[in-house]
């Protein structure tokens, strides 16, 4: 297929308007999610929450490439949308803020964003900071030793860069040409810690081909850029040609999470400069201008996403909690009754 | 003397510390200008200067594996681990190095490395933000391992770990944080590591905790002593390793009962070896079987309400009525 | 039946197992081509193919989390550590993550992992390729750790690891592998994780160990019997968690005295719950106090052949004496 | 200083016949404590020796740039002689061998190889590899800190790079720019695991860049090309440029240790064709060329160095073992008496 001059470039990534709308339904919920929940938090309803705002581009953008039902997920705490892109709902998450015994990611057992759920092929996940990177390698060796026509991805931040663990699940993927997706979501702090006390280099991406596959650098704020750098990692991961480190330049607009005061650590000019390149401004500016969505339609969407939200919040939060003795189940498999 | 809770008494200490000897380092996650996450070091990048309040990258095997080499080569680093669930990727560093580097140089190396990490649950911090870890360190020949429970102790012991010529574990407990208030006087101090302290004399019983648990401990013995006129001993073990097992001997023969109480999963738990090692010693002064009361064997506590709340007290005032139990036993 | 030592019968069961299922994979440092460093997969990598006995690069963090997503994925991956001294860079893999995966999913993932590791010393392996680390994680909730002493349970138990549906850390003492033998049914069969068995049925006292020193308390258990005609019961824990109390209480029951003996260093180590749990449960059966040896308190064996025979055996026969002691008690 | 046209090699790099003259008889000394110390190991003196056999050039190349008594030398197992270079004796490493009281790494503690000697700079070692990189990192700040005009090297296989210690280190001193150089001994083998099992990639220098820092390969079998990049790695440090990783090729001889069989994993085609570029031969090819030793002068210094490795391994053997007792020593600081 050659590309047609003035062809707009979702279509040239094989992109409809239904999937930009999808796409754009998504990133508007993750936004409004966060706004939710950290209302909630401020409530007492909530005692823990992780805000993505100014991340949802590149979750979106990244995730949309993934084929549910097949690939495998693996995000960290602050990818709200890559999870709702693979298919979690706002009650869901809910369940997950207000601990509720129905929580698929934990039962109410974790902190809220330790994003789970078997269903969908988001591989459970933990605390401690790059531990599901040699998993994403180790499934990715599964998949090829199985011949599945699936790719594994796994997602990070900058920080998560520095552990060994992700030094060791690059270097064993490599090596096997494994069919497995990096993603580091650099938004150019580890809660407070700055890029440059995180690593002598500018770029993430330039430490792939010390791992013998290609990294490359995206503007995470450009939803299509990062889903084009996804597509074609997926296919070459597909064609049996390996990995690929994935770096989209972002940044956190809120605190670490309802805990941190990011004041001590940042000028509010930085954080205002940030919001200039507001990733949910960028991509509705990109609808608008190819027909795909006007203003009306946006607000429209903006309600109807609200309402979805708040109707889950209120059934969530009815929803029941653990029973005391259920923390005792589990710890093994339990015998068949 | 002023009254401070044990974080500030923690801080106050360590500050001191900086402040007197430029050897002395702190080096850790989010310690520059985020303070720690719990502000124990806030604005000290600005008093001591980056190179002192080290911010390093997110990797903790690294964070005590430089620790180390600087502690090779004279300086006296204090090495913070952010939670001390993520103390496990420096598990080989601690273990296999800076417990090692003095014996198996015959001597020639040392190793003076202080390790600081709050640990502990009932701070809706959930599986990961709330385990004990002192089991895993405390079997290691080579490390001392002090978990003080007062904002005394704290800062005593703190001035003694950072005087020692060998590694050590500081153990702070996230709840005794704030939770927990005291008396410290204003000059330095220290409180020797390696011994056991009686937080509360008594007759019927000795009850022997450490960290928060110690307080809920206390807490039942002043109950017992109100409503039962029953007088129970308080041994606070201060520091797990080395064990000061002559002081809670002392107290078990006195009273003739033992309970041994603490927050971490019980089965293998640190306060097996201190059970165990009252039935093999005193056994013959005992009237009663040995309690031993630990957290369930589950990972630590779950993030739901209902699901932390057990696992601290699986039933209600559990420590209260079993100490009651045994002091009538 | 045919005769075997304890690798040989590790082994011929991997293999099998290896043979009847595709989903077995086997994956560590040097397990390719050198067959391993004690020899246990020499062939397999012909035999099997290179995407089944995999040779990892040097990370054991890497190789347990690798074999961690493997599990997740419908594998059932072995992985080897090449000693247990290198299973600390692993511990946050081990612990944090393999142990935890069906607790934190509320039972919606599993992890049927197997870990292999040769621990233990007497081998002339230095402080770096002796150690005993079944006290580390026999604390870890959701982690089974498992350490035959004979062929029979070997081959049996592994059969059983490799069919649980969660983490087991398998244990082989070094020592044993070659110094110990015995009859092995040449068909399949399993020993079940979690039961602790009687090795030598005696009424003087029980002596509670496992691994290689069992073998010593054998030996002194038989020696006793020839030259004092006194019999000592010795109960094989196997498996240090979960912990099967109910054998060994009901031996102490009956014999009325107990003794606990185990390589490892000696406080904190895994005795130290075996014994603690006695005295709570089994206090009042007991004629004598418990009687608990370890290794001493030092970084495990140093290389010196006096050195290393002083950490196996502090005085000459120090297990048959203290046994004999206890029995005459 | 302008390059005279044909100045031989080692006078650019400012070494005299005499620096050459006590380089090789490192080199040499080396060689022949390998085959010395396997004989012991046959004889059943010796339970476990380690080789270096073909790694002589680029441990002494490298060594041989480091300032003794100043800088901080952190080797591992196979670094004969580079801690011959740094003033280790035959005489102590055969205490060491025989796990003598007066072995100076151990006092027979550790197995043989494991070295250590405050009084050298020779930071105490271990088994677990690549441990010793994070602890190169510390020490290089605490220089820095302390304003020493010094630097840190570090040595190890290529093995050891795949360890999260490794990355973990690397990263720490391309952050900071510390004085330390890391010096990768290539053998392309770790025990039996080929370097293509273990990277995905031909240069372990390739890494550096990712770190913030250059990254070199040298011909390990060149002892002045390996001394060259020490030398300038060292100059950069010292400069406050930073770290520099240098990888040297190289290749083992014999077996990984005495316990090693490497027919297993090696062909025998393979280790003949390594041995037509013996780093020993090579030397004293640039000796005789350049006029520096004859054959006449080789074949008395080979016999000098046999003699005092006889004399040491004598001296050795009868020196006193640790007492049994003595085991319980030095867990903690001993109380002054
Ligand atoms: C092993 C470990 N160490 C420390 C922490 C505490 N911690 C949680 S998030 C975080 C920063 C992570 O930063 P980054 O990877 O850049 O992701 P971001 O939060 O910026 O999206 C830290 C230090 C942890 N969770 N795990
Ligand atoms: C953490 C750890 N894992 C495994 C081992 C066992 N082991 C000892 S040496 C070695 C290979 C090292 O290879 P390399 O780093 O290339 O050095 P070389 O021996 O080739 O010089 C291995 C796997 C160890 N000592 N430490
Ligand atoms: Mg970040
Ligand atoms: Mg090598």
């Amino acid at each position: 297929m050659s590309t047609r001059v003035a062809q707009p470039l979702h279509e040239t990534l094989g992109l409809t308007s239904d999937d930009l709308l999808a796409m754009y339904r998504i990133v508007l919920t993750a936004r409004l999610l966060d706004e939710a929940s950290l209302r909630q938090n401020r409530m007492g309803r909530a005692p823990f929450v992780v805000p993505a705002e100014g991340h949802e581009a590149c979750q979106v953008g990244t995730a949309w490439a993934m084929r549910k039902g097949v690939d495998v997920w693996l995000p960290y705490y602050r990818d709200t949308a890559v999870v709702l892109t693979a298919g979690m709902t706002p009650y869901e998450l809910f369940l997950g803020i207000f601990a509720k015994a129905d929580d698929p990611s934990s039962g109410g057992r974790q902190m809220p964003s330790h994003w789970g759920c078997k269903r969908l092929g988001i591989i459970t996940s933990s605390s401690p900071i790059a531990t599901q990177l040699p998993h994403a390698s180790g499934i990715a060796y599964a998949m090829k030793y199985r011949g599945e026509e699936a790719v594994v991805a796994a997602w990070f931040g900058d920080g998560a860069t520095s552990e060994g663990d992700w030094h060791e699940a690059l270097n064993f993927a490599g090596i096997h040409k494994l069919p497995v997706i990096f993603v580091c979501e650099n938004n150019h702090y580890a809660i407070s810690v700055p890029q440059a006390k995180q690593m002598a280099v500018q770029d993430v991406a330039t430490r792939a081909e010390g791992y013998g596959f290609p990294g490359v650098v995206v503007d995470g704020n450009d939803v299509l850029a990062c889903y084009a750098a996804m597509k074609t990692a997926r296919e070459r991961a597909l064609a049996g040609e390996g990995p690929t480190l994935i770096e989209c330049k972002t940044y956190r607009f809120l605190g670490h999470t309802s805990d941190d005061d990011d004041k001590t650590y940042r000028t509010r000019d930085e954080v205002a400069e940030a919001r200039g390149h507001d990733p949910v401004e960028v991509f509705s500016t990109y609808l608008a201008d190819h027909g795909v969505l006007d203003t009306h339609g946006a607000d429209e969407l903006r309600t109807q996403v609200k309402e979805e939200i708040d109707v889950a919040i209120a059934t969530a939060w009815d929803a029941p909690d653990p029973t005391p003795e259920s923390a005792m189940r589990h710890v093994f498999a339990e015998e068949p009754a | 003397m002023s009254e401070k809770n044990l974080v500030t008494a923690v801080r106050d200490a360590l500050h001191d510390e900086l402040a007197a000897d430029d050897r002395v380092v702190l080096l850790g996650e989010d310690v520059g200008n985020r303070g720690g996450v719990f502000r124990v070091s806030a604005g000290w990048m600005e008093e001591f200067g980056e190179d002192r309040i080290i911010d390093t990258p997110l990797a903790e095997s690294g964070i005590v594996g430089v620790a180390i080499g600087m502690a090779m080569h004279g300086m006296l680093p204090v090495a913070e681990i952010q939670f001390a669930d993520f103390i496990f990727p420096a598990f080989d560093q601690i273990v296999s190095e800076a417990a090692r580097i003095r014996y198996r140089s015959n001597g020639d190396f040392s190793c003076p490395l202080v390790i600081r990490t709050p640990c502990g649950g009932g701070i809706h911090g959930a599986l990961y933000h709330s385990q004990s870890i002192e089991a895993f360190f405390a079997h290691v020949p080579g490390l001392k391992v002090v978990m003080p429970s007062t904002p005394f102790d704290a800062a005593g012991l703190l001035r003694s770990a950072l005087r020692d010529p060998d590694p050590v574990l500081f153990l702070e407990h996230k709840k005794a944080y704030r939770a927990v208030t005291g008396d410290v006087p204003d000059g330095p101090y220290e409180v020797p590591i390696g011994l056991a302290d009686v937080k509360r004399e008594g007759d019927a019983l000795t009850c022997v905790s450490y960290g928060y648990t110690l307080h809920i401990c206390l807490e039942a013995a002043g109950r017992l002593a109100q409503e039962d006129g029953i007088e129970v001993e308080v041994v606070d073990v201060r520091t797990l390793a080395p064990l000061d097992m002559v002081t809670i001997l002392d107290s078990v023969r006195r009273t003739s009962k033992a309970m041994v109480v603490y927050e971490d999963n019980r089965t293998y738990g640190a306060g097996a070896e201190i059970a165990a090692t009252i039935a093999e010693e005193a056994m013959d002064d005992l009237d009663a079987a040995i309690v031993r009361l630990g957290g369930p064997d589950i990972p630590a506590m779950p993030f739901a309400a209902p699901l932390e709340h057990f696992f601290m007290d699986p039933e209600p005032d559990h420590i209260y009525r079993r100490m009651r139990e045994l002091a009538l036993a």
